[in-house]
């Protein structure tokens, strides 16, 4: 009885819960921040240690601003999510990717820069933090075609 | 934005550095090529070739594009060329909005009320002209050069480039006329010599990064003779399909690898 | 079975000729509309258009001198100093606008100097159809003379050159003269950025 | 009212690598129409990636992620036949899925 009443009970948290978990999902201070400090710190990141372990494929001039192309891989073993950080945006977080086991932490995207930037990369592994940083250069274009 | 700075330091540098940003901003064009979202146009461009339209109610999938009734396969690297039906030479473009009319029963007044569009709505004939021209990727370009009206549209083609006009006194030379100049920042090439239509041509109709819209030939063609400071070109005109002929048969044999993308 | 091919030999012979300009004109009468202030006369060739289409932007030296001389007339100099103020000077440098059938017939129009040549050391995004124009002042100095030639040049260069690429600014209608007296200001005041 | 995805999922050496091309016009609100006026937020925010039925990527994005979203993504192993499905939401309650199979 009690067994019942109680899968009874999950089942109905969940069908609640679960719209408002995926609409909750979005954090909205971190995305709000308009530094990447604030950001990270909404996150709850706190030192990221430097490491060769995550890396940043990007053109180092984007002719392009609105179509920035990044390819993100980390190499630290347990990584459970990538966050990609770009300094000198009007609100530098720009996503946060959490991978479950079936997923290997990896992601190609296509992002905007307002202007040159350092663009970061933290990998998020056993509760630690490890940053990459690769600047990326944005130029202008004539008219085009 | 600080274009500025960073163009003044590439200014400051040496040579060698100048070939490593031409390098990089290769790189930057072939990441962008790996990750375009020029699918979704081909992917829009498909429902609509079978949806059915007009009067007719009908989809363009009877349309002959050249090889045959809804033959798409190598149909677009073979244009434009002469049709018998039409009694002219057209381009992708100009043979979609005739079997439009003749298919689906629409006028042409409709049919290219809207061709060119924006990125919040592409209009039918960017979507269409995504997803044919994809069906000849990796083949060789191969307009029509044999018949009279094929050779007379390539004589014409050639003259148009060359024909000064409009209250700016240009022709496509002005621009596309000398190696190795640009206009801003743009490279600017000189689509009479093979070694320069080759790759341009090969890579139209395109995604167009700076207006995340996609862009045709006709389009191209317009927007040239409004920068021209000419009248505007009527969609698929003679003159235009002359030009798109011209300098698709200058760079015949390339393997066609488009849709592309643009800056 | 030979008919066929000699039809197609009869057919082929008239259309291998090379269009003239003048028939180029008539095509382009039929296949163009008017759209804005952009209007058919416009595809009208005239005796400057029509002469280096010909020859490929390659007059005979006796042609060109005669042209070249009718097209000076049409350059109204105004009396005074012609060098205006260089900070207008760069705006209008700078814009591209005018004259299309998209812009407002009222609207000021822009030179689009830059989209050909390099002018402000300050901006890089630069066109190389034209020469670069950085420094110009600095060797020619201000006189009377070098005002006038750069006034007339930017008022009509085919004045100067009769095939040249650059529009005919002022005899279009494109600059008004005071706008082209602030790009003189613009390539020859000592406090331009472009003599720095 | 929202635009077509398409999705591809192949198996590479060792990973399926998953391709998702979304249709979305990513407004980061600063943009102006061309009557001057700014155009509303409007963005994907929550993307996620499910592998035969369970999630396996969970993410979050911001309007800075070009318009017409192109992701990839790599998932373990992975066999013919597997099915994989992505979905979002976006700030203003739109909502888009697409399915496919590994080829």
């Amino acid at each position: 009885m009690n067994r019942i009443r109680r899968a009874l009970l999950a089942a109905l948290v969940i069908c609640i819960a679960r719209p408002r978990a995926a609409l909750a999902a979005w954090n909205k201070d971190a995305f709000g921040a308009k530094t990447a400090g604030d950001a990270l710190k909404s996150l709850g990141i706190g030192n990221a240690a430097p490491s060769k372990e995550v890396t940043i494929d990007a053109p180092e001039i984007a002719e392009n601003g609105a179509v920035v192309p990044i390819e993100i891989t980390s190499n630290v073993p347990g990584t459970t999510a990538l966050i990609v950080v770009i300094d000198n945006n009007p609100f530098p977080l720009i996503a946060r990717f959490d991978f479950k086991e079936n997923a290997l932490p990896f992601v190609k995207v296509n992002v905007k820069m307002g202007e040159t930037s350092d663009v970061r990369v933290i990998a998020e592994a056993g509760g630690k933090h490890y940053v990459a940083t690769r600047e990326v250069k944005v130029t202008i274009g004539g008219c085009g075609g | 934005m600080k274009p500025i700075a960073l163009l003044a330091a590439l200014a400051l540098t040496g040579a060698a550095q100048a070939q490593d940003t031409a390098k990089e901003i290769q790189r930057y064009r072939q990441m962008i090529a790996e990750g375009s979202p020029v699918e979704l146009f081909e992917f829009a461009g498909e429902e609509l070739w079978k949806r059915p339209q007009g009067p007719s109610n009908v989809s363009l999938e009877k349309c002959d594009l050249g090889r045959g009734p809804g033959v798409l396969k190598g149909a677009y690297a073979r244009l434009p060329r002469y049709f018998k039906d039409a009694d002219r030479v057209m381009d992708l473009e100009t043979r979609l909005l005739h079997c439009m009319t003749t298919l689906q029963g629409r006028s042409e007044k409709d049919a290219a009320a809207r061709v060119f569009g924006t990125a919040d709505r592409p209009a039918e004939m960017e979507s269409l002209s995504a997803y044919i021209a994809a069906q000849s990727r990796g083949m060789k370009l191969d307009p029509g050069v044999s018949h009279p009206k094929e050779k007379q549209s390539i004589e014409l083609g050639r003259a148009l480039y060359f024909q000064r006009a409009g209250a700016w006194d240009f022709s496509c030379a002005s621009c596309h006329g000398e190696e190795g100049k640009r206009i801003r920042m743009q490279d600017l090439p000189v689509l009479y010599k093979p070694q320069f239509a080759r790759p341009v041509i090969a890579s139209w109709p395109a995604y167009r990064l700076s207006t995340s819209g996609f862009i045709t030939l006709q389009w191209r063609m317009n927007d040239c003779y409004r920068q021209m400071r000419t009248p505007e070109p009527n969609f698929g005109s003679d003159t235009t399909v002359a030009l798109i002929h011209f300098m698709t048969v200058t760079a015949r044999g390339e393997t066609y690898r488009g849709p592309g993308n643009k800056r | 079975m030979t008919r066929p091919l000699i039809l197609a030999a009869l057919f082929a012979a008239p259309a291998l000729a090379e269009p003239t300009p003048a028939d180029v004109q008539k095509q382009m009468q039929r296949d163009f509309h008017p759209r804005g202030q952009a209007t058919m006369e416009r595809l009208a060739q005239d005796g400057v258009q029509r002469v280096c289409t010909e020859t490929r932007d390659r007059p005979p030296a006796q042609v060109a001198k005669a042209l070249e001389a009718d097209q000076m007339k049409t350059i109204a100099f105004p009396e005074g100093s012609l060098m205006g103020d260089w900070k207008r000077g760069e705006a209008i440098a700078q814009s591209g606008r005018g004259m299309t059938w998209n812009d407002k017939p009222g609207d000021a129009a822009g030179g689009s100097c830059y989209n050909c040549h390099q002018l402000s050391p300050k901006e890089l995004s630069y066109g190389t159809i034209g020469p670069s124009l950085q420094g110009f002042g600095k060797t020619r100095g201000t006189s009377a003379e070098v005002q006038r030639y750069v006034f007339g040049k930017i008022y009509n260069a085919k004045a100067y050159n009769l095939c040249s690429q650059m529009p005919r600014l002022g005899a279009s209608g494109t600059l008004t003269p005071e706008q082209i007296k602030d790009l003189v200001g613009l390539l020859l005041d000592p406090a331009s950025p472009v003599n720095q | 009212m929202a635009g077509p995805m398409k999705m591809r999922a192949t198996l590479g050496q060792g990973f399926t690598e998953v391709r998702v091309l979304m249709t979305h016009p990513m407004e980061t609100g600063q943009r102006k129409d061309s009557d001057g006026k700014l155009v509303p937020m409007h963005f994907i925010q929550n993307l996620t990636v499910k592998l035969n039925g369970k999630t396996v990527v969970d993410a979050q994005i911001s309007q800075a992620v070009s318009r017409n979203p192109v992701f990839s993504f790599r998932l373990k192993g992975g066999a013919k036949g597997d099915k994989i499905e992505v979905a979002w939401l976006d700030n203003q309650g739109d909502s888009n899925s697409t399915e496919s199979a590994v080829a």
